[in-house]
């Protein structure tokens, strides 16, 4: 059960992006797809906080002399999901605008549908 | 001396200037992007003997590293920004006519923005920033297929991106991974604890980050994106992707493997993996009929030889593998831009619409012989040197399975011979429609013209490379002097 | 001396396959249970055939004839007649077999010339009979060199004085036996008489010859005949010191030749190459082996 | 700078310049290219008897590239030289009326600059730069005639782009083995190696070589590409090109490998020497026959030069003294009879208006005279007439085989024979019997196909007559490599089973010409009449019908046409075939949908993980 | 050979191999030819005189015209007869070429050969015995003896009027004048 305890956001991190990796194998709806590349994302930001997250930590702030650093959350995890954050969301804005233009393309977003380019 | 950052911080930063600049003028605009690879490749060059000597490490932010961002400009990051810019600069030039219509202001946006990411990538010393770069590349390169805006563009497009994301994420595990075991993101600050960690505990990060640059680098089972986005991309955009973006990805992969991890047990794997990519990607580009799939082929072909070279890791395969990637930007981007001006007469992809393209448009059929002779490794050009050094550094290995791939190199070789001298029997000796004898423009002809001098004196004095190329292998395979120069 | 042989040994060449022809026809005729001709019938026949006046070809037409026949004479001057073989030091049994080829090859530019469909069907038979009868023939030669170590033919005559004829001797005797087999279709008579066939492509390659060069067309083919025996005289008969007695083995294999000639109707082409590379070249391919296994 | 360099600078300088000036008038290029040539013929004559050897490039890494030149360099030298200027020249006319003429008389002084490359060079890396340089013009120029040359082109190429790869596995095996590439000095070093890798060095070079001289089983490629060539370069590519495949066998089982190894390599009976001597006999016997099939007359003459390379390959893998002049003469005497041939055969196609068919030609000795005498003289080489130089290279090779190898030596007589019958059928069909109705109107050969062919064939009866000329530098070449000396005289050659003198034969067969000649002006004066009268039981001729050319030899070919099926080439297409397959097959994984990628990238890293955790390999 | 003959032929080498040569092409068109295979095979034996069939005209020194003439092989006999090399002896065999025999009112069969081609002799009959073909020989024998075989001499002085003759009755020829024609003569 400590187990459990001591590792819930990893679980949890590698449970998003399973279900993100899945949604994108399985389902041929486009924006299902670009879903799961989101919730992907989600896992991953979520498993790089997790790396850095202390229980009980505190803020990596050093707001008076006593604050020990030993406690602190590390930061760094956080700085880059922050960047991730923004990367993620750019990729799913760029993905779904062309979802649309695909779409207008080929009337459908299955994705079995649109094997134009192959071999 | 010049500080390397401008090498990323002017194209950066002029690629946002694009639009203001197209706002006072629109004329100008395409010649941004000329002037920031100018720029570049003027830096570049002044760079040589000062990385010669020593390599240049800089800290952004004054935080040394291990705790700052720092950018390492070695021999081997110098040959790539070099190499960016180089062909970045021609493709620029070739795209002043080419690219006419459609967001013209966009294209030259993330154009820049993508040759930006890929001159981060080679030159940064940090993993996360390594991913940033390499996200920026990828973005822009997932906009920049889509050019056209057309069916195949917009469905390559959106296959990229999904694999590409997905491969993304890969990395970005990986990279987590890495922090959690180390707590720390520098490459070098890594590369010196990675003795301290049990081998198995680093093989999950390294085989994600391995596989999420392997998407980006078309390493094989993971480059299903790659004909499709670079026979759909607009003609200049496939040249970049084909002679820049994936070679960046290799690189990444290369920089991971051998500093980071520095363990060779895994190079003769990658070395298999190297041949298999190069096989598959030749026989696929055997059975094409569509002129740019089969070229986007060959790049996974060139790309699988590469990284047998690389994963060699001798001084004379790397350096042998380094010149192959310098003859495939230069050959990869000259087929491409001279096929894409061929295309543009013809109107279709097909290799039969291509019959007698030689007396409609000599110079540019000339300059797809040249790129294809030296693609294929045929002196006088630049490929035979290339292959010369990987057949004779593999085999001075002498071991008998590394001679036996070297046979199955040289027989992918024949394959890769066969279909482009299908191609040039096409351009040449068939007979096409009488149409009017006309050459492309000339800012096409000039970077194409300024590509095939590059590719003959290359291949006619090899050496001119060689001891850069040298010492670019050495900085790849010697992680000590990495991680000292770093670290100091 | 020596001058003397040079221009002796062709014109005695030239009579006596001269004197065979018209022995041919005499003999034949008696076998047939006819009078027959004068035995001086063919050169009566050469004489008027010089005085008439014949139509001309072209160049090649005369030139490819003439070739024919120098070739023909030239393989004289090599060939010992008993003893006589002026040019016997300047080259052996190759140049013989090379010089071999000027003759046919010489009618069939000559004949080619002549356009007519019937010389060309006979130079093709000619030339594919060659074909046949050189498998076997080749190996019986080779045997031959092999087992006497030596490509000279007089040295292959001379030492077969020791050891006796080499049709009789151990190694040799397959080859000889092929060498006898082989023989009417060197010679050119009935049983592959399928060149000339006058009555099926109007004499074949001589067709269109008439008057002088069918005169030159007659003497060639008396060459060939003395050739053909002569060589085999020496080579699988032991030669002989003496004239006279080659004449007389000559003469013997030629009647050999006459009676074969005599009693066997005509093959078709591909049934003399089927018969030729058959039997013949077995076994002169088992002497050669033979030759080989024991010589070494 | 030596005149090696200079050479090769005039060579290929005046490659580019033929290019440039072809743009601004093309007879300005004319006559450049066959100044040029002549000047290359000059300079090449000026080197005779010199050896030496410079260091001239140091560019590639460092490696010093080495031009040398010694007796063999320069037969090879010269003989390349010589047919170029001869095409060069022949070409004038016949490139008339094609279009791109610059490119191919650039192309043409290529192939010729590059095989002087190949022909000086004094190390291997020289070598292979050359002989890739000369491939691909090649290739270029096979394709040129577009339609059925595109598939002979891509044969070509495909096949010796094969045998550079399998060439360069080998030089590089040597430079990594023994560290140089320069010839004189692995010599050295392979004394000292263990015999599978000389095996593997033999092999490798074998099959490069091999492919370039058409040795059976690497034929496959040269009929198509012989006969689909522009002429003057069918000229050049039987009589001179692929015999770099012979320079190369020297170089490698005389100079690289050595005499001594050589002789001695691999096992009892299966000792390389063995093998290569029976692929020669092979490459006699079945091309020869398969020349008869031909209808074409290029390809058949293409056939031919298969087996007469067989020729040449015997004389030289037999390793004796006697039978490697031989072999190297026979080389010679094939450049002049068969470039000559192809000349003819050439200025026949580019009279008739591109007829190539034996079939629908004939009859045309009255129209061209001078291809007439021309063909008869090759042919006559070709056979091996006396008088000829084929008959006394022949000679020398069965008299060095003759007591050694019987067997061999009777396919290579036997192989005569079905020469006798190829060549008069190319001879017969094309110049004798009848005259088409549609031919008619043939004008004779132009000067400057004249020119060529009265060289070469004077060249034939030079050679034939006085062999010593050719043998003293060829007796060079054999002391050079290793053998002994050859007792040779202008006339011919003394040996110790035999001798052979030209002169002799030379005076009885004039003798016994003119003896004849005058027998026939005793008899009554002849009376010329046109061709087409001809006695036709009666009838007047029926034009245009009444020529036997199709199915000359039609009974033996029924007979042996089952078993001479060119399997190899037949098995070369299926390996294309299967290679074009399979590449479709393997394409098929790319489905065309996103998920099976993503799905390709979810394996890779489950199978990576699968394996280490397996097997732990890491 | 006679013994007596032996200083003819040393006077005249040429005639005498003329005679005693002759080489026969055989025109068979109708009944004629069945009288010729009796007179070369074992009962007569032409061969002993040197007579002997060959194959083409250009062989041959005798042509033996055997039965009747119709238009259509009169073509090839004047064909025939124009490839035989000079000297050359034309006999006609049977009463047919002489003046049609029993052909004499056909349409379609030549009455006089000789108005086509010179005839050196004729032998009539119908048919004749070969003991009669063998008579003609000797007599065309005596006749070359005389030099008064002189058909081909003939033939080429009247060339014009033969050719017209033949032009005549045949209409256009399909080969060349063998002769230079010289207008009317």
């Amino acid at each position: 059960m400590s187990f459990l305890q001591n590792n819930i956001y990893y679980i949890g991190a590698f449970g998003l992006i399973m279900i993100g990796l899945l949604t994108v194998l399985v389902k041929h709806n486009l924006i299902k797809v670009i879903i799961g590349l989101s919730i992907m994302d989600t896992g991953i930001n979520l498993f790089l906080i997790a790396i850095g997250y202390l229980r009980n930590g505190t803020a990596p702030i050093f707001s008076s002399p006593e604050v020990e650093s030993i406690l602190m959350v590390d930061p760094v995890p956080q700085a880059l999901v922050l960047t991730a954050i923004v990367i993620g969301v750019a990729v799913l804005a760029l993905a779904l605008s062309l979802a649309i233009r695909l779409y207008k393309h080929f009337g459908t977003l299955d994705l079995h549908k649109i094997k134009e380019l192959k071999w | 001396m010049v500080n390397p950052v401008l090498l990323i911080a002017v194209p950066l930063g002029l690629a946002f200037m694009v639009p203001l600049i197209d706002s006072a003028s629109r004329k100008l605009t395409r010649f941004v992007p000329v002037a920031a690879l100018l720029f570049n490749l003027i830096l570049c060059i002044r760079l040589i003997p000062a990385v010669l000597e020593n390599p240049i490490v800089i800290n952004l932010g004054g935080f040394t590293p291990p705790f700052g961002i720092n950018l390492f400009v070695g021999p081997l990051g110098l040959l790539f920004a070099g190499l960016i810019s180089l062909a970045g600069l021609v493709v620029s030039i070739y795209s002043l006519s080419y690219i006419k219509n459609g967001p013209v202001v966009k294209y030259h946006m993330l154009y820049m923005l993508l040759l930006t990411g890929a001159t981060g990538v080679v030159l940064t010393g940090d993993l996360f920033n390594l991913f940033v770069f390499f996200e920026i590349l990828c973005i822009s390169s997932y906009a920049l297929v889509a050019y056209h805006g057309d069916r195949a563009g917009i469905e390559s497009s959106i296959k990229y991106l999904i694999q590409g994301t997905v491969g993304s994420g890969l990395l970005l595990i990986g990279i987590g991974f890495i922090y959690g075991i180390f707590g720390t993101l520098n490459m070098a600050d890594i590369a010196m604890k990675i003795a301290t960690v049990e081998q198995s505990t680093l093989f999950v990060p390294m085989i994600l980050m391995v596989a999420g640059l392997g998407v980006e680098s078309a390493i094989f089972p993971l480059n299903a994106w790659l004909p499709d986005a670079h026979s759909s991309a607009p003609s200049s955009i496939s040249a970049i992707l084909s002679g820049i973006a994936i070679e960046v990805g290799l690189y990444a992969v290369a920089r991971i493997v051998f500093t980071v991890f520095g363990i060779s047990d895994i190079y003769l794997f990658f070395a298999f993996l190297g041949i298999l990519t190069l096989l598959i990607g030749e026989m696929c580009a055997f059975a094409q009929s569509n002129i740019k799939r089969m070229l986007a082929y060959s790049s996974i072909g060139q790309i699988g030889l590469i990284l047998f070279a690389l994963a060699l890791a001798t001084n004379n395969t790397v350096t042998g593998g380094l010149f192959q990637l310098v003859n495939h930007t230069f050959s990869k981007g000259l087929l491409f831009l001279s096929a894409g001006y061929m295309i543009y007469r013809s109107g279709s992809m097909e290799i039969s619409s291509l019959n007698g393209m030689g007396k409609r448009m000599p110079l540019t059929s000339l300059a797809f012989t040249v790129g294809a002779f030296s693609l294929v490794g045929l002196p006088p050009f630049a490929g035979f040197p290339g292959k010369f050094l990987i057949v004779s550094g593999a085999l001075l290995k002498g071991e008998m399975v590394i001679n036996i791939l070297v046979g199955l190199v040289l027989l992918s070789t024949v394959i890769e011979g066969t279909y482009f001298f299908r191609v040039i029997q096409a351009l040449y000796f068939k007979d096409g429609n009488g149409e009017q004898r006309k050459q492309a423009p000339a800012t096409a002809v000039t970077a194409m013209i300024a590509l095939m001098i590059l590719i003959v004196a290359l291949g006619v004095y090899p050496k001119f490379l060689a001891d850069f190329l040298s010492s670019a292998s050495s900085d790849l395979l010697d992680k000590m002097s990495y991680v000292g120069s770093v670290l100091k | 001396m020596h001058i003397i042989e040079f221009i002796f040994s062709p014109l005695l060449a030239l009579l006596i396959g001269v004197f065979f022809l018209g022995l041919a026809r005499k003999v034949m005729a008696r076998i047939q249970w006819r009078y027959g001709p004068p035995v001086m019938q063919p050169l009566i026949d050469i004489i008027r055939l010089l005085s008439q006046k014949s139509a001309s070809h072209g160049v090649a037409f005369n030139i490819g004839l003439v070739m024919s026949l120098a070739g023909s004479l030239v393989i004289t001057l090599f060939l010992p007649f008993g003893k006589i073989a002026p040019m016997s030091n300047s080259g052996g049994m190759l140049v013989i077999l090379y010089l071999m080829l000027i003759g046919p090859l010489g009618m069939a530019i000559s004949s080619g010339e002549s356009a007519n469909p019937n010389a060309s069907i006979g130079i093709s038979r000619k030339l594919l009979l060659a074909m046949g009868y050189e498998l076997p023939f080749l190996l019986v030669v080779l045997a031959l060199m092999k087992a006497y170590n030596t490509t000279s033919i007089t040295e292959i005559v001379s030492l077969q004085r020791d050891t006796g004829w080499s049709m009789f001797t151990f190694p040799l005797v397959l080859s000889g036996i092929a060498y006898l087999l082989i023989l009417p279709a060197m010679l050119g008579v009935r049983p592959f008489e399928v060149v000339n066939a006058p009555q099926e492509i109007s004499s074949g390659p001589l067709v269109e010859y008439g008057g002088p060069y069918l005169a030159l067309a007659t003497l060639q083919h008396a060459l060939a005949l003395f050739i053909g025996i002569s060589l085999f005289v020496n080579l699988m008969w032991g030669g002989a010191a003496n004239p006279v007695i080659f004449f007389l083995k000559m003469l013997v294999v030629f009647f050999l030749g006459i009676f074969v000639n005599a009693v066997f109707p005509r093959l078709r082409i591909d049934q003399a190459i089927r018969y030729l590379w058959r039997w013949p070249s077995l076994i002169a391919f088992a002497g050669l082996i033979l030759v080989c296994v024991t010589g070494s | 700078m030596t005149g090696m360099e200079i050479l090769l600078l005039v060579a290929f300088g005046g490659v580019m310049l033929t290019y440039i000036l072809g743009r601004i008038s093309s007879s300005l290029r004319n006559t450049f290219a066959v100044v040029l040539s002549l000047v290359l013929v000059v300079i090449i004559a000026l080197m005779y008897d010199k050896t030496g050897e410079t260091i001239f490039y140091r560019g590639f890494f460092g490696i010093p590239m080495v031009l040398r030149i010694n007796s063999l360099s320069w037969i090879f030298a010269m003989t390349i030289s010589f047919i170029g200027c001869l095409s060069v020249i022949f070409s004038l006319d016949y490139m008339k009326v094609k279009e791109r003429t610059s490119f191919f008389y650039a192309m043409l002084l290529l192939v010729n600059s590059s095989m002087m490359g190949i022909v000086l060079a004094g190390d291997l890396l020289t070598l292979f730069i050359f002989w890739e340089i000369m491939s691909w013009s090649t290739f270029l120029l096979i394709s040129y005639n577009g339609g059925p040359a595109i598939a002979a082109g891509m044969k070509y190429i495909v096949m010796s782009f094969a045998g550079s790869m399998a060439m360069l596995a080998g030089i590089i095996s040597i430079f990594t083995a023994f560290g140089t590439l320069q010839i004189s000095e692995i010599a050295a070093g392979m004394s000292s190696a263990s015999s599978g890798f000389k095996i593997f060095i033999v092999i490798v070079f074998g099959i490069a070589f091999g492919v370039k001289n058409a040795i059976w089983p690497f034929h496959a490629w040269l009929p198509q590409a012989h006969a689909e060539a522009p002429s003057p370069f069918s000229a050049v590519l039987s009589g001179v090109l692929i015999k770099m495949g012979v320079f190369g066998f020297i170089l490698t089982m005389y100079v690289v490998v050595g005499l001594g190894t050589y002789m001695s390599l691999g096992g009892a009976i299966f000792s390389v020497r063995s093998i290569l001597l029976v692929m020669g006999a092979i490459t006699i016997l079945v091309p020869t026959f398969v020349a008869l099939l031909q209808d074409d007359a290029k390809k058949l003459l293409a056939w031919s030069t298969i087996a007469q390379a067989g020729y040449i390959m015997l004389g030289i893998a037999y390793g004796t003294s006697l039978s490697m002049a031989g072999g190297v003469l026979h080389f010679l005497s094939h450049v002049v009879f068969k470039s000559l041939l192809f000349m003819t055969v050439g200025a026949v196609e580019f009279r008739t208006g591109g007829i190539r068919d034996l079939n629908s030609l004939g009859g045309l000795i009255k129209k061209m005279p001078f291809a007439f005498t021309g063909t008869l003289i090759g042919v006559c080489g070709l056979i091996g007439v006396p008088l000829t130089n084929g008959f006394v290279s022949k000679w020398l090779i069965y008299k060095s085989l003759i007591f050694g190898s019987p067997l061999l030596t009777f396919v290579a007589l036997f192989g005569t024979w079905g020469t006798v019958l190829y060549s008069y059928k190319l001879i017969h069909n094309i110049f004798l019997g009848q005259l088409p109705e549609k031919l008619k109107d043939v004008e004779n050969t132009p000067l400057s196909m004249k020119l060529p062919m009265i060289i070469l064939s004077f060249t034939v009866l030079l050679f034939g007559i006085l062999p010593g000329l050719p043998l003293r530098v060829i007796n060079k070449i054999v002391v050079s490599l290793g053998f002994d000396s050859l007792n040779i005289s202008l006339w011919g050659i003394v040996s110790e089973s035999g001798m052979l003198n030209m002169i002799n034969l030379f005076a009885a067969i004039l003798a016994g010409l003119i003896a004849v000649w005058l027998f026939l002006r005793i008899g009554a004066r002849t009376i010329p009449v046109k061709q087409d009268d001809n006695y036709a039981a009666g009838a007047a001729v029926p034009r245009d019908r009444y020529n036997y050319t199709v199915k000359f030899y039609d009974p033996l070919l029924r007979m042996i046409s089952p078993y001479l099926r060119d399997i190899f080439d037949t098995f070369y297409m299926k390996i294309a075939d299967l290679t074009g397959y399979l590449s479709n097959g393997i394409r098929k994984i790319y489905t065309g949908y996103v998920g099976n990628y993503v799905m390709y990238i979810v394996l890779f890293i489950s199978l990576m993980i699968f394996v280490q955790m397996k097997w732990s390999p890491w | 050979m006679d013994r007596n003959q032996l200083k003819k032929w040393f006077q005249n080498p040429v005639k005498m191999a003329h005679k005693y040569s002759l080489h026969v092409v055989y025109f068979c068109t109708g009944c004629g030819i069945i009288e010729i295979p009796p007179s070369i095979t074992a009962r007569w034996d032409a061969e002993r005189f040197g007579i002997i069939p060959v194959a083409t005209p250009r062989q041959a020194s005798l042509f033996i015209i055997a039965g009747y003439v119709s238009l259509k092989t009169l073509r090839s006999i004047i064909r025939t007869y124009e490839q035989m090399p000079e000297p050359k002896f034309t006999v006609s065999l049977g009463s047919c070429p002489i003046n049609g025999g029993m052909y004499h009112d056909s349409y379609n069969t030549i009455k006089h050969l000789e108005k086509y081609i010179p005839v050196d002799g004729m032998i009539a009959g119908c048919m004749p015995r070969p003991e009669a073909i063998f008579v003609g020989v000797t007599h065309l024998w005596t006749l070359i003896d005389k030099d008064m075989a002189d058909g081909y001499k003939r033939y080429r002085s009247n060339y014009s009027a033969y050719r017209a003759n033949q032009e005549k009755i045949l209409g256009k020829l399909e080969w060349p004048p063998l002769f230079p024609i010289h207008g009317e003569e």
